[in-house]
């Protein structure tokens, strides 16, 4: 083994020991409730990582997490914080919903590579917006970007209880989009779909976009240091403004995966505050798009887990949320533990 | 006698380099202590480890011959220890005025008549004057600097460090610094002063110390010491002798600034009608008081400020499109002022960053080479002799004078591999060591010999008059002298530095 | 076999005293009177029911309710994959070419509301109405629909003001939108906000004219006796109840109609005079009995005069 | 449109008591903020705080007891989001997002041991309001500024404190270095760890006190998502005002005024579908952001951990 490759070991041990508290911490906090800590903590597993399903679903609420959190790695790299991962995807959905009722004709192999463009394609429209205001006028990324989480939930509404509801359902959803533009399945009684293998490429890509392309070498360089960038000869506004755009793709993906593969319509609530969930992927990835890969299984995992909790041992969902906040405190605090002086 | 302050056995590391390898120090009070040593030898690591900043891994440190443990700056500020550092610490959107007195501010409201008037007599008293309500990221690094002597010596401290203090103050600067210092210390404090001139310290000091990979070499008395025996304690040996300049034989025009104009954010006029000229082969040296257009003039050439009046050439032709980018694919490239904030991608490798600005003419666009990146930067490292883990380490943890070796490591390396023709170089040997000053020098030197021009603006009058063919002096934003090497005298550039009149 | 147990899945927490708690209700009324076990995930998104839903199939469940009709594509895509289980799920009305294993509970808010509509034009004086909904959901917009032609019935020259405030449980927007209306000069408001609910009794408070409110799905009188005129409200336990029985006796689908009279009832109103009060009850019977009939307009709001 | 609809003194009246709770957590947010610790729990800690503060006075009849119980959780919480942040040096941002997540779930936990399932939840008395003598008689102005509720005199009493704190006192230069350059701050003795840690207390205080503003001036009762956003727009309405006190306030005026005429628009102009209407102070905020911004003036350290002997 390499000297790096024993330093990756030595900076996941945290990591590891952590999880150990955290189940702990879980037990406690299970039984402090009044609940069976030792079957909360077998449900757990099972729920998230034990049976084929629901590793299934696991994987499901992972292709969102991992598209989202890569987007939010790309911003962060560029030195721009992308909070607006929550509007991006559901003006990707809002793409993908449109194109998927237009390519009502086409065959699948047309349909859904037009719905996941139009999703990017959306998503990125999204991202250009506080892409070019902070490359023109130097307006803060994460104010224009949390303005527009607002503002696309509020198209969304329109879309969804508007022209494009379903009268039926009664709620803020569209009308199904045509079989021929879904994404297909991974196996039919495990229910996941194709989208978590797309994130996983879009892992890939980011990886390569930031390693192997001078356009990746640019956003590093941006998003170190622009001042030393710019007077390396970097069009520093350009190139924060495209990956913002970039960004936005990802994130629009996302929406187009989620329609495309898990609801079969837009739907208001389709973003169940995954943008808050990319943005603590991203940063407890360290910004690194392979790392976010892990981390976003292992989130998903988490989520999926405790959330088993209601269903076997009772606990109200409020304390699912204090469950998972407290399990991420302890990881985090296991790793500060280590560092502090 | 006992020293004001003893340091002994001290280490420290960090990741894998032993940046203090059992270090001894001791300063007396009533003396002017110079430290020397090479760039990394561990000076800067030392003096944060006295002032709190770092925690030792082993050593003792006493004060007044009693042991204290410092856990952190706020103990050495109760012990009466102030520090210049090397690469300031200032508060950027703060004015000067704020700077200097922070921390001891007096009183609960914030009195800023009365502390104006502390600071302005307290300019007074030592011969340094700053601009005290501008916001301090609106200056030159050289005014920076002595806001950052301001500020240590508005503290009133027992023992004063200062980190190379005077890399960009004026001779006549320095010697107002150094007379305040001889007067702090004829009233009983220590001083100890980094700097790589050693005539400075051979000037200033009474005793000085040598340090090399983190040890202590030697200490002497001033009157033991002489230049020689200093670099050669510095570098382990004999160091290599100084390069020489052969007059340029009048080349082709490289560079014609026309009546340029530049006029900042703020509506500043920084250029008001300059007018100069770089032709093949020569070195044009740019002298002038900090402050005085430097920074914009080395911008509009780069390409990093767009002129507002008056015509750019490269090369005979005339300059439509600014930004650095454009420059550097016409072959024109700087080493900027200030490493810290405009040269260096801290948290990227060292290698990384030697390749930056060339990156586009190196890789298309899809294929960029981390291999190729780490190659380059390898050879890069070793050429310039940068003290660093590797070319893969983060650039940030560099060395003051390491990271300034790597910006010229960088335009050299590029220089090398061609088509590149005009180097503006801004200060480049501020903080290298005595070798380094000198291998860069040679490199310049060479540089013009293979047909390029440099545009060397500095602050050190003597490096100026040892390199440039001719030297022009920049006086509120325009060239008000120009010397021939024949003509070399610095009294009289001193006096165009000043303002005073000159026939030109 | 043994019985089947009986999951629901609501989207919000269940001490809402609105929507989830009615329908924690109807789970334990379930409970209770058919003696089927039951379990239940509150604060389900629509994104994380799907996964809900099947681990409570995996963990042998065999009826799973949703409570809303967000989750339609759900029980569309579940039900063909899990044959031997039975889905119970919400709509605005009846669902067509649902799977036979799936139950379907169809919800005529609208009818209630235009009762809401008849007391609200019998009983305002400055003759403005107000009505505050959250999200322009087609039952909202029905209902909406239903007090224009209450109105336009029972007091021709009253005038209606609505507000969408996007959002259902967000008091302080609810707040907002009532205080406009207010100052503009309605003098009673028929609320189809659930949570926001309380932001529009704290207007009224403020209120310097007597302002009167209806609430729907649960009473909400006490939060403020003298503002409080009627609450439509909804026994969600009624249809669960009866689908249940139907389940246990073997119809493994359906339709169930909820509305006036069959899980719909209205609180005898207040506050208002009692010709009032009793011609509203003459109303309500009228709509049960199906002799008044209200139009059920979801896409549009058609304003009558 | 006519003027009369607006400048209507009910709105704007409306405007000032809606802005408090935006003016106060963003004054709270601001003073973290300008120690250099980013707090994007801020949205949880107004729920928790208006949770908390709700119970408090719900269980003692008091709601005095409320507010304090309402400032000491937000304190306490952002004090947690300090330890990490300054002891351990851990990401500022991943710490507050998952305290936001504790704060959302803490809440809606402890409402339901306390208060339970029930179909007709308690309410408490919201703050009456206060004329202030002879201001409230002030015509127009007076109706506007001078008859509401306390919590609307102690807003602009903590924005003016605030204000006159971090630029005219000793204490706030040092604090304001603090968030620009730790090390410079640090090497002239300030003690910028214990500072950030003060500020997170009083800054979350702040912000739990903005929580409390909630029930005790809007809706009288907790509800699930009775934050809705708010904090999350107070963070950015530290940005929109540029990280000065007077700016941001201004900003929650300028934004609890448009939402509140957002909503008389919607009564008269029906061929718009409401949702536009509803983007409407969002839109708006960018939109003046565009022409009044001239380059971020964040504070450079914002954010990021200090650890003294990182050099990048
Ligand atoms: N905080 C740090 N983290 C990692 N490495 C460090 C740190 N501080 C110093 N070093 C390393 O320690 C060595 C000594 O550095 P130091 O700054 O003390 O040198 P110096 O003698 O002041 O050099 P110069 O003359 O170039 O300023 C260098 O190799 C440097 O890279
Ligand atoms: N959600 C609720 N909150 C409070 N009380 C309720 C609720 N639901 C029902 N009730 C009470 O139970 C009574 C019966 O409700 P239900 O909806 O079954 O009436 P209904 O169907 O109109 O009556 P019926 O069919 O018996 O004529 C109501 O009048 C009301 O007093
Ligand atoms: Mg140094
Ligand atoms: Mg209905």
């Amino acid at each position: 083994m390499t000297a790096r490759a024993v330093a990756r070991w030595q900076a996941a041990a945290p990591y590891a020991v952590g999880l150990v508290a955290a189940l702990g911490v879980l037990a406690v906090l299970v039984a402090a409730l009044g609940g069976d800590a030792p079957a909360a903590v077998g449900s757990l597993v099972r729920a998230s990582l034990g049976s084929a399903a629901g590793f299934g679903q696991t994987l499901n609420k992972t292709a969102p997490l991992l598209f989202g959190s890569v987007a939010v790695i790309l911003g962060l790299r560029a030195g721009a914080f992308n909070i607006g991962v929550d509007g991006q995807i559901y003006a990707g959905a809002v793409a993908a919903t449109g194109v998927a009722f237009l390519a009502a004709g086409l065959p699948k192999l047309l349909a859904v590579p037009a719905v996941l463009v139009a999703g990017a394609a959306g998503g990125a429209l999204l991202g250009a917006v506080p892409g070019l205001l902070r490359a023109r006028a130097g307006v803060s990324e994460i104010f224009v970007t949390v303005m527009l989480n607002f503002i696309a939930l509020f198209f969304v509404e329109y879309l969804s209880t508007g022209p494009w509801n379903d009268p039926m359902a009664g709620e803020a959803i569209t009308r199904a989009v045509p079989p021929s533009t879904t994404l297909p399945l991974l196996g039919v009684r495990v229910g996941a779909h194709a989208g978590v293998l797309l994130a996983l490429a879009a892992a890939l890509a980011v990886w390569w976009l930031l390693y192997r392309t001078v356009f990746g070498y640019e956003v590093r360089a941006v998003g170190d240091n622009p001042t030393a960038a710019r007077l390396g000869g970097i069009p520093v506004g350009r190139t924060v403004a495209l990956a913002l755009v970039a960004s936005g793709a990802l994130a629009g993906l996302a929406g187009a995966v989620e329609v495309s593969g898990f609801h079969y319509r837009l739907i208001l609530g389709l973003s169940p505050g995954y943008g808050v969930m990319s943005i603590l992927i991203a940063v407890l990835s360290r910004r690194h798009p392979l790392v976010a890969i892990v981390a976003s299984l292992g989130f998903a995992a988490l989520v999926v887990g405790t959330d088993s909790l209601q269903r076997s041992v009772g606990l109200p969902a409020s304390a699912v949320f204090v469950v998972q906040a407290a399990v991420l405190l302890v990881l985090l605090a296991s790793e500060g533990l280590r560092r502090a002086p | 006698m006992t020293p004001l302050v003893r340091l002994q056995g001290v280490r420290k590391r960090f990741g894998a380099v032993q940046a203090l390898d059992g270090a001894d120090f001791e300063v007396a009070a009533g003396e002017v202590h110079g430290l020397l040593g090479e760039n990394g030898a561990g000076k800067t690591t030392l003096m944060n480890v006295l002032s709190g900043l770092y925690r030792p891994d082993a050593g003792q440190v006493e004060v007044d011959g009693t042991p204290v443990v410092i856990r952190g700056p706020q103990d050495a500020v109760r012990l009466g220890i102030g520090m210049v550092h090397q690469h300031f610490e200032l508060v950027r959107h703060f004015t000067a005025l704020e700077n200097v007195v922070l921390g001891r501010e007096g009183g609960f409201l914030l009195d800023r008549r009365a502390l104006r008037a502390d600071v302005e007599s307290l300019m007074e008293r030592v011969g340094l004057s700053v601009p005290l309500d501008r916001p301090v990221r609106e200056l030159p690094v050289g005014v920076q600097q002595k806001v950052e002597i301001l500020k240590a010596l508005y503290r009133g401290a027992r023992l004063l460090v200062l980190d190379e203090p005077t890399t960009l103050l004026t001779p006549q600067e320095v010697d107002a610094l150094f007379s305040t210092l001889r007067s702090l210390v004829e009233r009983g404090l220590g001083v100890v002063l980094i700097t790589h001139k050693i005539q400075e310290v051979l000037r200033a000091c009474d005793r000085i110390t040598v340090m090399r990979r983190g040890r202590r070499v030697a200490t002497v008395a001033r009157a033991q010491a002489d230049a020689a025996r200093l670099v050669e304690w510095m570098v382990g040996g004999a160091p290599p002798g100084p390069a020489a300049k052969e007059p340029a034989r009048g080349g082709a025009a490289l560079l014609d600034l026309v009546d340029v104009q530049v006029v900042d954010s703020r509506g500043v006029v920084q250029l008001d009608g300059c007018t100069l000229q770089v032709r093949t082969g020569e070195i044009v040296g740019v002298a002038g008081v900090s402050g005085n257009g430097q920074t914009a003039l080395a911008g509009v050439v780069a390409g990093a400020l767009a002129p507002s009046g008056g015509e750019i050439r490269i090369r005979g032709e005339p300059v439509r499109s600014h930004g650095v980018g454009p420059r550097i694919q016409r072959g024109v490239l700087w080493i900027p002022e200030d490493r810290v904030r405009e040269g260096v991608l801290p948290r990227m490798t060292v290698a990384e960053n030697v390749v930056l600005g060339r990156h586009r003419a190196l890789f298309p666009p899809l294929r960029y080479d981390p291999r190729r990146v780490r190659s380059l930067g390898e050879a890069a490292v070793e050429t310039f002799r940068v003290v660093c883990p590797g070319p893969d380490a983060p650039a940030g943890l560099l060395s003051g004078g390491n990271l300034q070796k790597l910006l010229a490591a960088r335009v050299f390396a590029h220089a090398q591999a061609g088509g590149v023709h005009l180097l503006v170089a801004q200060n480049p040997t501020r903080g290298l060591d005595v070798p380094s000053t000198e291998f860069l020098h040679a490199q310049l030197v060479r540089f013009c010999q293979q047909g390029g021009g440099v545009l060397l603006i500095s602050e050190d009058l003597d490096e100026l008059q040892k390199l440039s063919d001719r030297i022009v002096v920049l006086y509120r934003g325009r060239v008000v002298a120009e010397f021939t090497r024949a003509q070399f005298d610095p009294y009289a550039i001193g006096r165009a530095m000043a303002g005073v009149e000159v026939a030109r | 076999p043994s019985r089947p147990r009986l999951a629901m899945i609501l989207p919000g927490v269940i001490q809402d005293a609105d929507f989830n708690a009615v329908g924690y209700q109807a789970l334990k009324e379930v409970q209770a009177t058919t003696g089927v076990q039951t379990a239940h995930s509150e604060q389900v998104a629509v994104a994380d029911a799907e996964r809900v839903a099947r681990e409570y199939l995996a963990s042998g469940y065999g009826i799973v309710a949703f409570h809303g009709g967000q989750y339609l594509t759900i029980v569309q895509k579940l039900a063909p994959l899990f044959p031997d289980a039975v889905f119970i799920m919400e709509s605005s009305g009846q669902i067509p070419n649902l799977p036979p294993n799936v139950w379907n509970i169809g919800r005529k808010f609208h009818e209630g509301f235009y009762v809401l509509g008849v007391l609200a034009a019998l009983s305002t004086k400055t003759n403005r109405i107000g009505y505050v909904a959250g999200i322009r959901l087609p039952d909202f917009v029905a209902s909406l629909n239903a007090v224009f032609q209450a109105v336009a019935k029972y007091n021709p020259r009253a005038e209606v003001l609505y507000t969408f405030v996007g959002d259902q449980n967000d008091p302080v927007k609810a707040r907002q939108a009532a205080e406009s209306q207010i100052a503009a000069g309605v003098d009673f408001i028929v609320i189809s906000v659930n949570l926001g609910t309380v932001g529009i009794l704290e207007a009224a408070r403020a209120a310097r004219r007597p302002v009167l409110l209806t609430t729907f799905y649960t009473d909400k009188s006490s939060y403020a006796p003298q503002h409080f005129a009627a609450s439509l409200l909804s026994n969600f336990g009624k249809p669960y109840v009866e689908v249940t029985r139907q389940i246990l006796a073997g119809k493994r689908g359906g339709y169930y109609e909820m509305r006036p009279g069959s899980g719909f009832g209205l609180t005898p109103p207040r506050n208002v005079p009692p010709e009032v009060a009793r011609r509203v009850q003459q109303v309500w019977r009228a709509v049960v009995l199906r002799q008044e009939r209200v139009d059920e307009i979801t896409d549009r709001v058609v304003e009558r005069r | 449109m006519s003027w009369e609809l607006l400048l209507d003194p009910s709105l704007v009246r409306l405007a000032v008591s809606m802005a408090v709770p935006l003016a106060l957590a963003s004054a709270g947010e601001l003073l973290m903020e300008r120690a250099g610790l980013l707090n994007v729990a801020i949205e949880g800690i107004v729920t928790l705080a208006a949770a908390g503060a709700f119970l408090g006075a719900f269980a003692s009849g008091s709601a005095g007891v409320g507010l304090v119980v309402g400032a000491a959780a937000g304190a306490a919480v952002s004090r947690l989001l300090a330890h990490y942040a300054v002891a351990w040096r851990r990401d500022q941002v991943t710490v507050g997002l998952t305290l936001y997540v504790l704060c959302v779930g803490l809440a809606s936990l402890l409402y339901r041991m306390v208060v339970g399932v029930r179909l007709t939840p308690p309410r408490v008395e919201t703050l009456p309001p206060v004329p202030l003598p002879w201001l409230g008689d002030l015509p127009l102005v007076g109706d506007i500024l001078f008859r509401q509720h306390a919590l609307v005199y102690a807003a602009a009493a903590v924005v003016g404190a605030l204000h006159g704190f971090l630029f005219h006192t000793s204490l706030g230069l040092r604090l304001r270095a603090a968030g620009e350059n730790p090390v410079a701050a640090d090497t002239v003795g300030v003690d910028v760890f214990g500072l950030r840690a003060w500020a997170a207390l009083a800054g979350g205080a702040l912000v739990g006190l903005a929580g409390a503003a909630l029930p005790f001036t809007l809706t009288g009762t907790f509800t699930e998502g009775i934050a809705g956003g708010r904090g999350w727009i107070a963070l950015m309405l530290v940005i929109f005002g540029r990280w000065t006190p007077l700016g941001a306030a201004a900003g929650a005026l300028l934004f609890a005024y448009v939402e509140a005429f957002q909503f008389k628009l919607a009564l008269l102009s029906k061929a718009v579908p409401p949702q536009f209407l509803q983007m409407l102070p969002y839109a708006f905020a960018i939109l003046v952001l565009v022409r009044a911004y001239r380059g971020a003036e964040a504070p450079e350290a914002l954010g990021k951990p200090y650890d003294r002997e990182a050099r990048t």
